[in-house]
């Protein structure tokens, strides 16, 4: 029935996928891609993987939804008509593209099957983690366990990407504090939704909630699904709720550009500073087990330490490519 | 017993939830103009989700899954029709007028010349 | 039982091309970052499904479940997901700058441009 | 201090507990491959707020120096001895990430955090020029980011930690061109950035694949466990996909088109320090992948490499060289000659051979010092030059005599002139080459055909340095040092230096490349 | 001072000159130039230093540093290059003094760096003497082609730029397209390119493998214009003529013939080439040189582009009597190097002073031109009779030795050649000689004299008295250079 359903999912995703290539309207395909996003989301959950799931969902519909919308508002809503919409060129494009697919099809004949228990991927690193997880860090959430001490390294350096998207964005457009009369993004006067009653009240009653929930998901991590990533971006998605009601400006006054700037930088100091102090308290870096007497309390530590550092250093780079963005569109 | 009945009424609850969603599909796709069509979206889409969560939180039963599916429905029952009162203002706003008398019957490109 | 063990992966070939067509084919330069997106969303699909077991639940213990689907793939993609939304970002980032400087998200004109 | 009471893990895992043992006055020797990433890594969050003129660039700077210290430490550490292996967490292999310091990436280190450290020095007033001061924190900060990227891919020895650092370092290089004053630069970075990723995301669904069907992303533990499904069409594929990504991101032709531009627009310092390394890291990965991996399981591998791959390094080398002979612009030309010269250290790898490796993993080395310094001449041109367009630096070589002589002498090093030291890359090519058989003959002949071609076009650009206009009635020498920035000159004097005494004493260089061919043979050193 | 030391030190000093000529001409043209007398002198001393040693059978060898696995830049005198840069520093003094003199007449400018220039080239001229291996002499070989290309393209209008290029791809591709691989396969095949007596080459390489290696050798050594790869020689005579007289007709090419020879007797061996086909083609290959050559210079109008093809033509001298294989072609062969150099020199010499003094340089225009230049045009007449064979000049010694091996290989073809070649040296030498003497100025055109003048400079005719003197005193006083040049029989 799961199977089935997961089928019905990734079909209605593929159409998705196609009308999104298809479609010249812009507005339409992120749109589209938004809800391609949700149907990826959906088809993880059904997969076993919850945290892909609310990341997906909050990063790829929420936030990347959003940013696209920022650009489509700062430059045009439909792709340039063509006359020739049929060339040998792109008929030679489809042709390739259309093989490769076909050689990817025919390769897959020899993985393993969808489930199966005797695939590599379970038989080999598996046990040891779901175990490990277990024993030397005990905490429910075997993704968080591997994300944060097993591989934590990794995510030092997914960090560090965010954080070098942010460094970029900003180095490209500027702050959103440093342009000229700071306004209202993706709307026409400098006072956001401020006119209209009904979503301002009800997005100010929500707000709070949507904190909560970010926080929630922050310090939940360790238990159910969450994390700093998917925290930092439900955080970041109520500064942008809050800079859309109440303008720009507001939210520049309740968190300034240099506060930002130091989230950004401050998140991968904390995660990179606790990572030095598995180094100087004589282990290795990033070990956490030496970071409290006891090495799994010391695990714990660390997987909250860091992941704070990643759930801020995630929301100020979001709020600041927002508001780097929404500049743009007064200035 | 009771188990079966709890049963019956939540697949009917998700039926009429269904049934009412896809109703609200063709609406869409239907209706000629963009305020009668979120009149169908937004009317349908409340009505099937209230539907389909009360028909889970049968389901569910009196677990934490039936708070996290109240709150959940507290919040749609919120959201959806602010973003649908969002929506129409800011077409209206955007210049976008509604359609009356004999431009109803016409489809979307006649209307627009 | 191929068509249901392997769909998913069927699935992620059509969506990586779907996607690198609108990369290649598409001179819009939005439509080559939605693309783009799109490209790497078939991606995290093919992870994710490797670490699907059947019968498992999501790797979080407790409630007395013993059989857990990877958790591994799951992380890999976590990051990939971070990595591919700083990408967009970057990407319309630049779009904006493009805007501002050719006045056109469309390669051709912008080529045009650049060889007067 | 360590407490002695810490309760020990599963009996299964094992710590290397011995490091401690290793140097007890240095340490933090055992720590050296994690700082070396580290030192970047941390002072990048850093320079983003120092926002005092010059600050930014100083820290940078200083990162950078620490970072190449800590490369040559590690590059005598390893040279002919076992590499240095790091658990990150203390996690063991397969299941932690294991960084890995052996001969190829010592090399790669050096070659990275020189030519970032080199560039750095002598390129503040070149980019304080070029870029707003208010920007310039971010410019730096993006330029230690992609450091850390270069840096963290040639140190892992983890498939996909090296695809997180890959992207650590695009995203910054992008970022680095985009600072070009050019609009063009904007079109080229994005070209480049949906390559780039492109190239990413190929790699990423090809260590997929490999992931599927051997369970492990450790690339040694790979390497053991791919034996039994090397044949097999996933494993295949996911060598196509690997290939081609890395390709594209190595601007391996005909995949070099995002190339010329970015290199051509960027700011003249980054196009130094990104011409020196961005893309043989990418080659560095596709040669671990390949032979590391690949080449002992696939029955077919060898033939298929050199099949595919063979062919694109000779039409590469000849097409790069062949276009660059016609530019006029000479950012571009020495571009294009990248292409060209990317071209000889494929055709080196797809010999397959100890020699052929040899000969490729050493270019890398000495193209990062010639061309490197050729770029960084052209930045010192420009500080008097209005563009680097041929016709702009006409008689250039009046008014900077020095500066002017290291463009030569970086230039017959990417030629190949004895005494420099891409003369020695070029012997070891042509040795592997002949050592190939007949068709290693043809190979000679497009090496020396090519190494004609750049006869040329560095010609073309002494001429015109020399007895072209624009600069002809102000032959006052002594205005040079009035116009070069002197740390730049400094800078492209120890680059020159640098190509002439690798080009006599290149012991470090040979001997790292030498048992980096070997590791990737497969033999031990 | 010992043998290592002075081999160093010969290396070094014109390198280290170059930067101290380079700073000397900041603070005047006087210092820079009684730098460059002293830094010439002081070479000549270093070297004339060692030769007692080597005459005496020692080889003095030092290695500076290991390159690659098995391949050093290193150094050793052996008798042939003892002889190279024997002459070559001794003429470095006196085309110094010439310099002086043509610059100066000539108001040349850059003339700094055409010092230091200069200063380098003889520094590589060295090496390449000294060199104890294959690479060695590659890289100083290479060295000598870049800094000369500054020199011939001294001038900096199109024509010399045009002429410079061709000098610098002729030269460049054919080292890189010919000889490098040539190098390379060496050392593959033989493990070594060390310049060993008897030849690394024996017993590894048979066949026609040995040939076209030998002919790898002999084309990608441009330096030594056998033709076809002879254009750059005419090409590079839009140098001043120091820069000809010097580098090519002394410095550049013998560095061309020597690298041959030594090639021939220390790579390959006399006695393994002996059997191959390849030294056969190489004797023919030289005496097309030398003929066809001989006929271009006779349709030459311009003097220095005669002497340039004659140049070429006496260069092949050298290859083809190496190429004979035997003792006393040899013999001949090392003989010749010098001698060639004494009277060309000469010639070049003169040359330059007609066109610092008269601004002429078209052989039509030298009409009695032996009445207002005396001393030049008897130094000139003198160097033509070398270069013909006539005694008592230089020429003739070495052209009997050549002869004398001819005969011993029982070359026909080679007998022939010298024969004929001879009579065409004469029939386009002598008519200057001629014209220089006995025709009247005002003679055919019927136009006056466009300008009175002398001689030139006084350094200039100095130097090229002096020179003359030496190609007479080198057919009485031969001894020394013979002394050495026998020791090479140990090769064959």
């Amino acid at each position: 029935m799961t199977t089935l359903f997961g089928i019905f999912l990734l079909t209605l995703l593929m159409i998705t996928g196609m009308a999104i290539v298809h479609t010249r309207n812009l507005f339409v395909a992120v749109m589209l891609m938004g809800i391609a996003s949700l149907l990826i989301a959906a088809s993880f959950f059904l997969l076993d993987a919850a945290d892909v799931a609310l990341t997906e969902a909050a990063i790829g519909a929420g936030i990347s939804t959003v940013l696209f919308l920022g650009a489509l508002a700062l430059t045009s809503e439909r792709e340039r008509k063509r006359r020739r919409s049929l060339s040998t060129s792109s008929l030679l494009q489809f042709g390739i593209v259309g093989v490769v697919a076909l050689i990817v099809i025919w390769a897959t004949f020899d993985q393993p099957r969808l489930g199966s228990p005797s695939a590599p991927v379970q038989a080999h690193l598996t046990p040891w983690y779901i175990e490990s997880t277990r024993d030397l860090i005990d905490i429910p959430n075997a993704v968080t366990a591997v994300l944060a001490s097993f591989r934590g390294y990794d995510t030092l350096g997914e960090v560090v990407v965010v954080f070098t998207a942010g460094v970029g964005v900003l180095f490209l457009l500027g702050t959103g504090a440093s342009s000229r009369a700071a306004g209202a993004p993706l709307s026409e006067d400098n006072a956001g939704l401020r006119h209209y009653l009904i979503p301002r009240i009800l997005g100010r009653l929500l707000i709070p909630f949507i904190l909560l929930l970010g926080f929630y998901v922050q310090f939940h991590g360790e238990y159910g699904p969450g994390g700093g990533f998917q925290a930092g971006a439900i955080i970041a998605a109520s500064v942008i709720l809050y800079a859309l009601l109440e303008g720009e400006q507001r939210a520049l006054s309740v968190i300034p550009q240099g506060v930002l700037l130091a989230m950004m930088a401050g998140g991968t100091l904390l995660f990179g500073a606790v990572g030095v102090a598995g180094i100087v308290l004589g282990s290795n870096f990033l070990d956490y087990s030496v970071l409290s007497e006891d090495p799994v309390n010391g695990q714990h530590w660390g997987i909250l330490l860091i992941e704070m550092g990643i759930g801020i250093t995630v929301a100020g780079v979001l709020i600041s490519i927002f508001h780097a963005f929404a500049a743009r569109a007064t200035a | 017993m009771m188990d079966i009945a709890i049963d019956i009424a939540s697949w009917v609850l998700l039926a009429l939830g269904g049934v009412n969603l896809l109703i609200g599909g063709i609406g869409v796709l239907r209706m000629p103009d963009l305020y009668t069509r979120m009149h169908a979206a937004s009317l349908t889409d409340s009505m099937g989700a209230i539907l389909v969560i009360l028909g889970i939180m049968l389901q569910a039963g009196l677990s934490l899954a039936t708070v996290k599916l109240g709150v959940i429905l507290v919040f749609l029952l919120l959201t959806s029709p602010t973003a649908a009162n969002a929506l129409a203002a800011s077409a209206l706003l955007a210049g976008v007028t509604p359609r009356t008398g004999q431009s109803l019957h016409l489809s979307d490109s006649e209307a627009r010349e | 039982m191929d068509i249901l063990g392997l769909y998913h992966y069927w699935i992620f070939a059509v969506l990586l091309m779907t996607g690198f067509f609108a990369i290649v084919a598409k001179p819009n330069l939005v439509k080559k970052l939605i693309g783009l997106s799109l490209f790497q969303s078939a991606v995290f699909l093919c992870y994710i499904t490797m670490g699907k077991i059947e019968g498992g639940t999501a790797p979080i213990m407790g409630e007395g479940a013993e059989l857990f689907s990877s958790p591994l793939p799951q992380v890999l993609i976590l990051t990939a997901i971070v990595v591919s939304i700083s990408t967009t970002a970057l990407g319309l980032g630049l779009v904006l700058r493009i805007k501002d400087e050719y006045g056109s998200i469309e390669e051709d004109e912008i080529q045009g441009q650049d060889q007067p | 201090m360590r407490s002695k009471g810490r309760i020990s893990h599963d009996g299964k895992i094992r710590f290397a507990r011995g490091e401690a043992l290793l140097a007890p006055h240095l340490p933090h020797l055992p720590h050296l491959p994690m700082l070396q990433v580290l030192v970047p890594l941390l002072m990048a969050p850093f320079v983003l707020l120092l926002h005092p003129r010059g600050l930014a660039w100083a820290a940078a700077t200083a990162a950078s120096l620490m970072a190449f210290a800590i490369a040559v430490v590690l590059a005598l550490t390893v040279v002919g001895d076992a590499p240095l292996t790091y658990q990150v967490g203390r996690w063991p292999a397969p299941y932690g990430i294991e960084l890995r310091v052996d001969d190829f990436s010592a090399l790669l280190l050096l070659v990275i955090t020189g030519a970032s450290s080199v560039t750095l020095l002598g390129g503040w007033q070149s980019l304080a020029r070029a870029l707003p001061s208010a920007r310039q924190p971010y410019y730096f900060s993006a330029w230690l980011l992609a450091l850390t990227g270069f840096v963290g891919i040639a140190v892992s020895a983890d498939a996909f930690n090296i695809f997180v650092f890959m992207e650590v370092s695009s995203l910054a290089s992008y970022v680095l061109i985009a600072g070009g004053p050019d609009r063009r630069a904007l079109s080229a970075v994005f070209k480049y950035l949906i390559m780039g990723t492109v190239g990413a995301t190929f790699y990423l669904v090809g260590i997929g694949l490999v992931y599927m069907m051997t369970g492990t992303l450790n690339l040694a533990d790979m390497a053991v466990r791919i034996s039994d499904v090397a044949d097999t069409r996933p494993v295949l594929l996911a060598a196509g996909f690997i290939t081609v990504g890395l390709a594209l991101k190595a601007a391996i032709f005909p995949l070099h088109i995002w190339l010329p531009n970015a290199y051509a627009y960027a700011p003249h310092i980054a196009t130094a320090f990104l011409a020196a390394c961005a893309t043989k890291v990418a080659l560095y990965v596709l040669l671990r992948f390949d032979f590391v991996v690949l080449q002992h399981s696939a029955s077919e591998h060898a033939v298929q490499f050199a099949g595919y791959l063979m062919p694109l390094a000779v039409l590469g080398i000849l097409v790069g060289s062949g276009v660059a002979i016609f530019e006029r612009d000479l950012k571009r030309l020495l571009a294009f000659s990248s292409v060209a010269q990317i071209g000889y250290m494929l055709l080196g790898a797809s010999l397959v051979t100890i020699a052929g490796l040899n000969a490729a993993i050493l270019h890398m080395f000495n193209h990062a010092l010639a061309k490197g310094g050729l770029f960084l001449v052209v930045a010192a041109f420009c500080t008097v030059a209005a563009s680097s367009q041929l016709e702009q630096i006409g008689g250039i070589a009046r008014k900077m005599p020095w500066t002017f002589a290291a463009f030569v002498v970086c230039g017959l090093s990417l030629i190949g002139v004895p005494g420099t030291a891409g003369f020695l890359s070029k012997w070891y090519l042509v040795t592997a080459a002949l050592d190939y058989g007949a068709l290693g003959i043809a190979l000679v002949g497009v090496i020396l055909v090519s190494s004609l071609m750049a006869v040329v076009y560095i010609w073309r650009v002494v001429e015109s340095a020399c007895f072209a206009g624009e600069f002809g009635d102000d032959a006052d020498s002594d205005s040079e040092t009035a116009a070069v920035p002197p740390l730049l000159f400094i800078a492209v004097w120890i680059v020159a230096l640098a190509n002439l005494y690798f080009g006599l004493a290149s012991a470090l260089p040979i001997e790292l490349a030498a048992s980096a061919a070997n590791l990737l043979m497969g033999n031990a050193p | 001072m010992s043998a290592e030391l002075a081999i160093l030190a010969s290396l070094a000093l014109p390198l280290a000159g170059a930067v101290l000529i380079a700073f000397a001409g900041r603070i005047g043209v006087n210092v820079r130039e009684a730098a460059t007398m002293l830094i010439a002198g002081a070479l000549a001393l270093i070297v004339w230093s060692l030769v007692p040693a080597v005459a005496a059978g020692e080889r003095p060898q030092v290695s500076v540093a290991e390159v690659l696995p098995g391949i050093e830049l290193a150094f050793a005198v052996e008798p042939l290059g003892m002889l190279f840069a024997a002459l070559a520093s001794m003429l470095w003094i006196v085309n110094s003094l010439y310099s002086i003199g043509y610059m100066r007449g000539n108001e040349e400018a850059n003339q700094t760096r055409f010092y230091a220039l200069f200063a380098v080239s003889l520094g590589a001229t060295v090496g390449v003497a000294f060199a104890a291996n294959l690479f060695t002499l590659f890289l100083f070989y290479e060295v000598l082609t870049l800094s000369t290309y500054p020199l011939v393209a001294h001038k900096g209008d199109r024509q010399s730029v045009a002429s410079a290029r061709v000098y610098l791809v002729v030269l460049l591709s054919t080292s890189i397209v010919l000889f490098l691989p040539a190098i390379i396969w060496t050392y593959l095949v033989a493990g070594s390119g060390d310049f060993t007596l008897g030849g690394v080459l024996a017993g590894k390489l048979e066949g026609a493998g040995v040939g076209v290696l030998l002919l790898l050798f002999v084309f990608g050594i441009g330096k030594a214009a056998v033709m076809p790869v002879h254009p750059w020689l005419p090409a590079a005579m839009v140098a001043p003529t120091p820069v000809s007289a010097l580098l090519h007709a002394v410095a550049v090419v013998k560095a061309g013939v020597f690298a041959i020879t030594k090639v021939i007797i220390y790579i390959f061996g006399v006695e393994h080439l002996a059997g191959a086909f390849g030294a056969d083609l190489l004797v023919f290959i030289a005496a097309f040189t030398i003929i066809a050559a001989s006929i271009v210079a006779l349709r030459q109008t311009n003097l220095k582009r005669l002497l340039a093809y004659s140049t070429v033509a006496q260069l092949s001298y050298v290859v083809m009597a190496i190429a004979l294989l035997t003792p006393l072609a040899g013999i001949g062969a090392a003989v010749h190097i010098v001698a060639h150099a004494f009277g060309k020199i000469t010639l070049f010499f003169a040359a330059g002073a007609i066109y610092t003094a008269a601004h002429k340089t078209e052989i039509t225009e030298l009409r009695g031109i032996g009445r207002r230049m005396p001393v030049t045009m008897m130094a000139f007449t003198i160097g033509a009779l070398s270069m013909i064979g006539v005694p008592p000049t230089g020429g003739f010694v070495s052209k009997w030795y050549i002869l004398a091996g001819a005969y011993q290989a029982d070359s026909m073809l080679a007998l022939v050649t010298i024969l004929a070649s001879t009579v065409l040296n004469a029939a386009y030498l002598l008519p200057i000689i001629y014209l220089a003497w006995f025709a009247r100025e005002d003679e055919g055109d019927g136009t006056p004299p466009a300008r009175v003048h002398g001689e030139a400079p006084w350094p200039a005719v100095l130097a090229l008295g002096l020179t003359a003197a030496l190609t007479v005193g080198f057919f009485v006083f031969h001894g020394a250079a013979l002394d050495i040049a026998r020791q090479l029989l140990a090769g064959f």
